[in-house]
């Protein structure tokens, strides 16, 4: 039962697999943000409160999950790593990091984009858009972190345990921040909130969300390999790698 | 016949409180940076104590959090260099309760001592007098927290050159929590309303770092020591 | 003096700095009562071999075991028993002599001054013991250091080019403290990259470039 | 469709914009890898001959 487990962890063998999955990743987040895009934009009825501009939840709804979902890989693949000695789990992480990081911005600003008709400017210090904002930081913090260190190994190792580390405080960030928000506003502002979805307006963004993870699961594979190869230079099938 | 970890504990505050105070001048230092960064804010808003009032739970939060970062660095940073960590690292102590003692010892002199100059600080905002037991206490688990989130910062980042900068970006994210709950349970005390429920929280989040925090930075520390 | 040491097994270590390959497969035990000498140019390992086998550097391959189990399983007890000196003295500047050995050996077993202020005295650091460590020369710091060294009584002892800065009657010194150790069952590595003046056997072990 | 204008379209392509730099920096990282394997397994064939 364990051979899928040690196969896992063998470097040529998920280089191998990163490569034969990415083109079938990309096929089915094309299709699905395609369809996503065209039916939230074109046909879904406007929101009665705000009127076209909620439409930019197709793509600030997708990049914020992403966001927190490529944290949490990069947390899980760091710790594996850490605790049971998998190597390729340190790959895992440092690629996760970028795209987790790239995605978080991605929700910011769409995030402001969209309050900028809700609340007259484009930064209201709402709770979820605070919590993006340090999810950044912490992005920041392991990136930096990693490529602090000469040696890549040690590297690797601290920016894991660091990603631990921030993974167990983004819901304490979550939860102090929306506590900190109703405290002082009375969470009677209007708030980044999904507005009541009929079906219509439902079907492409969960087609958008599901895009967003295949895309996330393609660029991950692109990445990992990139990250195997760095850190296994020395090793026989690297040669084998190379020449195909 | 080996030591016991308490025995030990009190071996490593016994080393750390006398090391610190060989030095007094670096007890000083973080101390009048807190006088000096709560002078700016009124200097950079208005004399008006009124106003002031309004601003001070979190001017002196702030300023209490930056000058508890600027000490954190030099938790470790002694003994890696001298190449003592790696003396204590070695005496079959687990690095537990090496990071437990050496923590402990680094508020007491950093964090303590904030709390015990903050009436001055306080009273130069305007906060008034019977806020004064909220906010010592509050400020009292918040710098407990930070040290402990500063030991796991300085643990990752004391073997690199130019870590100081990095350690701070890596520990006030985290320490964005503490300061939300102790900023409004001062802010509430002074209101007059009861600060019991931020008090809690912060209370709890003291606890959950306390009893986390050693783990991560003997683990951080033994990366370093690689 | 200390209890006879348990073997010491190092059993196909790698370990690799970067892309540098530093240690390939390296195997060698070491019985108590014996002495080995590791032996080689500058940037062989010869310290990183000794911080793996303190058990501060994990080696991606291989193990290291005292008495037949692991170090990692047995950390605590494997490393209250021994002795690191690195090259460099490592004493607190701040704190005097007799301190740096009160806060070092405390840590592994319970000392009384007097017996410190003793072993001091016995490595020629008398009168300095209540002077802050940084007022001392590095020769007389390699003696404090010796004197920590002596102090923990422990079984195993690992000392990093243990004779820099010694005059000859520190070296004489140092020589005999070893042969000591090795004499009340023992066991030490000794890294340096000269020849050891001890009348007791010892083993070599040469790391090539 | 009028209405999408200011803030809507901004954010469709923003959000598209980092769809395509994540698949163009994902395409550089690998082949920067690859080309510093190739180099490095030249390097350590030259050292055998």
């Amino acid at each position: 039962m364990w051979t899928w487990f040690y196969r896992l962890a063998s470097p040529p063998h998920v280089y191998r697999t990163a490569a034969a999955l990415t083109p079938w990743f990309y096929a089915v987040a094309a299709v699905l943000i395609g369809y996503g895009l065209v039916d939230g934009l074109v046909f879904a009825p406007r929101d009665y409160q705000q009127g076209d501009a909620f439409r930019i939840i197709y793509v600030h709804a997708p990049s914020a999950w992403l966001s927190l979902f490529a944290y949490t890989t990069m947390a899980v693949a760091g710790a594996i790593a850490l605790i049971w000695r998998i190597k390729v789990g340190y790959a895992v992480a440092a690629a996760a990091a970028p795209i987790g990081a790239s995605f978080t911005l991605s929700a910011l600003v769409t995030g402001s984009l969209w309050g900028r008709p809700m609340w007259g400017t484009y930064w209201a210090w709402d709770p979820r858009l605070t919590s993006e904002l340090i999810l950044l930081f912490l992005y920041f913090g392991v990136i930096s972190l990693r490529q602090a260190f000469e040696d890549p190994a040690r590297g690797d190792r601290a920016a894991a345990l660091l990603g631990v580390v921030g993974v167990v405080n983004v819901p304490i960030v979550h939860f102090s921040v929306t506590w900190w928000n109703s405290l002082h506003q009375g969470g009677t502002v209007m708030r980044l909130g999904k507005p009541e979805m009929p079906g219509s307006m439902l079907w492409p963004l969960l087609a958008m969300l599901a895009g967003f993870m295949f895309f996330f699961g393609a660029v991950l594979c692109m990445r990992v390999r990139g990250e195997v190869l760095n850190r296994e230079r020395q090793s026989t099938w690297v040669r084998e790698a190379v020449k195909s | 016949m080996n030591v016991g970890a308490f025995r030990a504990m009190r071996l490593i505050l016994h080393r750390e409180l006398s090391l610190s105070f060989r030095r007094p001048d670096q007890l000083l230092q973080p101390l009048v940076f807190f006088l000096i960064v709560t002078t700016l804010f009124p200097l950079a808003l208005s004399p008006e104590m009124s106003l002031l009032r309004d601003m001070a739970p979190g001017v002196l939060w702030v300023a209490a959090l930056l000058s508890s970062l600027l000490s954190i660095d030099a938790l470790f940073k002694g003994d890696a260099d001298d190449g003592t960590l790696e003396q204590l690292a070695l005496s079959g102590q687990s690095l537990s309760v090496i990071v437990i003692a050496k923590t402990i010892a680094h508020w007491l002199v950093s964090g303590a001592a904030l709390v015990v100059m903050s009436p001055l600080v306080a009273t130069a905002l305007g906060i008034p007098v019977d806020a004064f037991a909220t906010m010592m206490f509050s400020l009292a688990l918040g710098t407990l927290t930070l040290s402990w989130l500063g030991a796991i910062g300085a643990g990752l980042t004391v073997g690199l050159r130019r870590g100081s900068v990095l350690l701070s970006l890596i520990v006030l994210p985290l320490a964005m929590p503490l300061l939300i709950f102790g900023a409004s349970a001062t802010d509430r005390a002074i209101g007059g309303e009861s600060p019991a429920g931020a008090l809690y929280f912060l209370a709890s989040l003291c606890v959950f770092t306390s009893s986390l925090a050693p783990l991560a930075a003997s683990a951080a520390l033994r990366i370093t020591l690689e | 003096m200390n209890a006879d040491a348990a073997a010491l097994t190092v059993d196909q270590v790698h370990v690799w700095r970067g892309d540098r390959h530093v240690l390939r497969a390296l195997s060698f035990g070491v019985d108590a009562g014996q002495l080995l000498h590791i032996w080689g140019p500058n940037g062989t390992g010869k310290t990183t071999l000794l911080r793996v086998v303190c058990g501060l550097l994990r080696p991606e391959q291989g193990q290291v075991a005292w008495g037949g189990r692991p170090i990692e399983r047995i950390r605590s007890e494997y490393q209250a028993a021994m002795a690191y000196a690195s090259h460099e003295a490592a004493l607190k500047g701040d704190l005097t002599a007799l301190e740096n050995l009160r806060y070092a050996v405390g840590l592994k077993r319970r000392v009384r001054d007097d017996e410190l202020r003793a072993t001091l005295e016995r490595t020629g650091i008398g009168a300095g013991a209540d002077l802050p460590a940084r007022v001392l020369s590095a020769g007389q710091r390699r003696r404090v250091a010796m004197a920590r060294v002596l102090a923990m009584r422990a079984a195993v002892w690992l000392l990093d080019e243990p004779f820099t800065n010694l005059d000859v009657g520190g070296s004489a010194l140092m020589s005999r403290m070893l042969e000591e150790h090795v004499d009340q069952g023992g066991l030490a590595l000794v890294v340096a990259h000269h020849e050891l003046e001890l009348n007791r056997p010892i083993r070599r072990l040469e790391l090539s470039a | 469709m009028g209405g999408y204008a200011r803030f809507v379209w901004p954010s469709i392509s923003l959000a598209i914009g980092v769809l395509i730099w994540n698949i163009w920096s994902a395409r550089r990282h690998h082949a920067r890898a690859l080309l510093r394997a190739t180099r490095a397994v030249a390097m350590a064939r030259s050292e055998e001959q």
